[in-house]
């Protein structure tokens, strides 16, 4: 293909799509609102995603010492615990500290129970967090093998449902973003089909005048990239601007002090470049999908 | 330069638009081909470039035969041919000039060429004042000149013209006809269905008469007419 | 009938297609309208149905004044004009029979009439046989000739042929003349743009000639031809 | 408008949704889309909302008594309480009581307590509801009023953040539906304008040959209607199986117990309803807004 034929696929193209008008328009706007709804869901998945991790990151091990064990065995204990493999951190509290703890969590009520201080019926406890909050179980497990630990607790409920609250949640997030993306492919190839359905005769003209398919493809090409990336800029300027607009305004979010969000640098520019990049690709693929149906004649 | 044996034509719909044509033309005739409307004509003149392809029977065109001639070749195929469609064809978003263009860019011809080709055969159908027109803002005529330039632009070795002269007056048509005997006399094979009594009367040439899908009449210096 | 006066039409991009037309065509006449290609023949019938209306001048049809009329009433006023079309305008996705039958069911004729008049005016034009074909499916001539049946099939009191033969060979030609000859004893008034020279030197009507948007010669019984 | 011109415009309308083939397909394909999109987030969205609803009645006042109050004073405090405007129910807990609850909801680590039964430091307490979960605040205040209440306990903190987000999240979800209505408006109304600008001419033609814009318009309003009504099956298919399996299947989300989901009748039926009237009103109207344009010939 000599250079002149490069530039004529170029300019045709971008004439192309002045000339289809309304046609461009429509094309432009379905991909435009198709993009504002994958972009919006993904930025919203991305970050509910990211807050279960956080909400994971909080899971701990509590593991009760026995009470019969002396102060030679903490040591003892925190270290075989620290042998276990997957421990992030581990932390050593007394008894006393565990009851101050405790009070303090039941508030007013708690008081009551400052006069039992002398008379404390709880354990030392070590407070162990894993690296991989999902390894939780298997550590807490093995941590309760150690002889001198009288039990382990994790809050097995909370955590058993946590994990399981995420993981669904996940997973339809996921599966919801993927048939999402699945839609806007769908409905953006569809739009631009059309449009080029409406251009079946004039495809077939060129074919007698002795194009060759991909002397026709590229105008194609190009007009369904440019279709593609028209499509992405508004949408790329919704979560640009809302997401820094949402960053700069957190204090709504912070009353639930377990939502903390992605940052916007990289975050909202990596969102923005994959809508682009969604668009373009589509807007291609779509537009040379439908040519293709065009081009036995 | 084309032979065509046993060549039969059924449409989808059941038409028979071709029943058992043989003809042979060689390079550098002038053919008209006349007949009532339905005969067949243009049927006959959209196997020489692949348009349709015959339910039975063998063409060939400048060598190549066309039932075997592979997807990929036919648009190199076509380049050879200049074709002015009964219904003009032309694109409905490009101005004249691109239209015309479009055959020579086609064939990768560096744009000082295009340019200087374009120019020169909108001159000669007397078009040059209407380059910058879409199709839509012609007359029926001027749009049927706009297909005759296109058909000749990249000098053709074999140029099909399909009633080229029904949207044209007298005056327009005697033109035409100038520059269709000049192409053929530099080499073009001319192939020119129409229903110009006149004109095939005037400038004689050889005839071919169709009836029902038939070929009736084949004569050298011939005149208009399809009755046996 | 028609009276034009004073008519200009100047098209947005700047070509003056008519240049002042006076006219007047009294109810029943046969008039030609002959010309060089792009003289404003297809302008000029345009002008009579309201597909353009002129940038300054005035037209009546039948006692309206086509500039005063109010979009509402447009289309009824056009059900009293049949018109063929130089390009045609069949509705591609219906059949011939369809496209003829259109032109009655929009004036809301029982089913019974319109199977009656369709069928009786594709017998006229001798494409009973089609009905039931897609445009696509015919033949130029035979396109042609659906653009013919549709245009008087409601039998309107006008009726403007923009070079109905166009795509047709002299036979069929002949029989579409005596058709509209027939027509127009009847008492419809018939307005035909033609580039057929023997048409108009052998059933000899009132010709008006064309020129540059101008009209150059308007005789009864004239012959073809427009030069002054 | 005779009864056989009216006949013909709906022949005519169903004929042309068959006779524009891919552009059927292609319109029907869009509306499918969109309208399984809205249909899945209108079913999720209500049912989160019907989730949210379920939490907020589960907000209850816990109104501690005086340690010194006599039993004569408990009944009459709860025919004080239940004077207020807006109380629902009202429970009385003796201290016994309290304190069993206390121990079983803190497990092992409880039973430790259970040897201070003898010397009970907890209130006898009223557990009190209010009709309207919101309104617990103010009730909340009115019963600290009483003379005999010590202290009035609804899990401030809690409800306020429980509160705070349902608010958030139905703003949220509202604007997401809405918003997710109006691109299928415009995707729907979208796809077909773009099919009836490809019949631009033939609109074109109809004009010239003398039929008025009521008699182009009708075939149009039948196949835009056509259009929505075909585009709604697969939606209303997908939701009433899918929401059938998902009532029969609940086990998966019971391991929740705060999740109950909405009965499949009426609801599934509802939103079906919905989904066919938006198609069809889509549909008719994009239909009719394209074709206007083409009208002024
Ligand atoms: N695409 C098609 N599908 C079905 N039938 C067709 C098709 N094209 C043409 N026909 C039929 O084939 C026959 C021959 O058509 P053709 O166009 O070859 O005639 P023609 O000789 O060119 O006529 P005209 O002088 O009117 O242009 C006609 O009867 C026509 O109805
Ligand atoms: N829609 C349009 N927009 C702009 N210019 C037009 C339009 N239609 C026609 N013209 C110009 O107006 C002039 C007259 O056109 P018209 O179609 O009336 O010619 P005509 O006499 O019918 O020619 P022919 O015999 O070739 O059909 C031509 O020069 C043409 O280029
Ligand atoms: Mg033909
Ligand atoms: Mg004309």
């Amino acid at each position: 293909m000599k250079f002149n034929t490069v530039k004529r696929h170029f300019k045709e193209g971008a004439r192309n799509t002045w000339r289809n008008g309304w046609m461009t328009v429509a094309s432009v706007g379905a991909v435009t609102t198709t993009l504002i709804l994958v972009g919006v869901f993904l930025v919203l998945m991305l970050n509910l995603n990211h807050i279960a991790g956080e909400l994971e990151k909080d899971v701990q091990i509590k593991a009760l010492v026995e009470i019969t064990a002396e102060e030679i065995d903490v040591d003892q204990i925190e270290e075989e615990i620290s042998g276990i493999s997957g421990v992030q951190s581990i932390e050593f509290l007394t008894k006393e500290e565990e009851l101050e703890n405790l009070m303090e969590s039941m508030g007013d009520q708690g008081q009551a129970w400052g006069l039992y201080e002398q008379d404390n019926p709880l354990n030392d406890a070590f407070v162990v967090k894993a690296t991989d909050p999902l390894e939780t179980e298997r550590i807490a497990n093995e941590i309760e093998q150690i002889d001198s630990i009288y039990r382990v607790n994790y809050g097995q409920e909370y955590v058993d449902s946590l994990f399981k609250f995420n993981e669904y949640a996940r997973n339809i997030g996921l599966a919801l973003i993927i048939s999402l993306v699945f839609t806007a492919i769908f409905l953006i190839s569809n739009t631009i089909k059309i449009t080029i359905l409406a251009r079946k005769k004039e495809i077939g003209i060129m074919k007698l005048v002795g194009a060759t398919n991909n002397f026709i493809r590229w105008p194609f090409f190009v007009e369904g990239m440019l279709l593609g990336v028209f499509g992405s800029l508004l949408p790329i300027a919704v979560i640009l601007v809302g997401y820094y607009f949402l960053t700069q305004n957190l204090d709504i979010l912070q009353q639930f002090d377990f939502v903390t969000i992605l940052p916007f640098y990289p975050f909202a520019i990596q969102v923005s470049a994959l809508i682009i990049g969604i668009g373009a690709t589509i807007g291609v693929w779509g537009s040379l999908m439908s040519v293709r149906k065009f081009l036995k004649v | 330069m084309i032979e065509m044996q046993d060549v039969y034509m059924t449409y989808p719909n059941g038409v028979v638009a071709l029943n058992g044509v043989n003809v042979t033309i060689e390079q550098g005739e002038f053919v008209y081909i006349v007949g009532p409307s339905g005969a067949g004509k243009s049927t006959f003149t959209k196997m020489l470039f692949r348009e349709t392809v015959p339910t039975d029977g063998t063409v060939q065109v400048n060598n190549k035969d066309l039932i075997k001639l592979k997807w990929k070749e036919v648009p190199y195929f076509r380049r050879n041919i200049g074709v002015v469609y009964q219904d003009f064809r032309l694109l409905p978003k490009l101005t004249v000039y691109e239209n015309i263009a479009f055959a020579l860019e086609v064939i990768e011809e560096t744009p000082k060429n295009i340019r200087k080709r374009v120019m020169s055969v909108l001159d000669q159908v007397g078009l040059k004042n209407k380059a910058r027109f879409i199709p839509d803002e012609l007359s029926g005529g001027e749009q049927q000149r706009v297909a005759i330039a296109r058909a000749m632009v990249n000098r053709p070795a074999l140029l099909i013209a399909d009633e080229p002269t029904g949207n044209l007056d007298p005056d327009t048509s005697w033109e035409i006809m100038s520059i269709l005997e000049e192409i053929n006399a530099s080499g073009t094979t001319i192939l020119m269905a129409t229903h110009s009594k006149e004109i095939v009367n005037t400038v004689k040439k050889r005839v071919i008469a169709m009836e029902d899908g038939r070929i009736v009449r084949d004569e050298h210096r011939g005149e208009y007419g399809y009755e046996i």
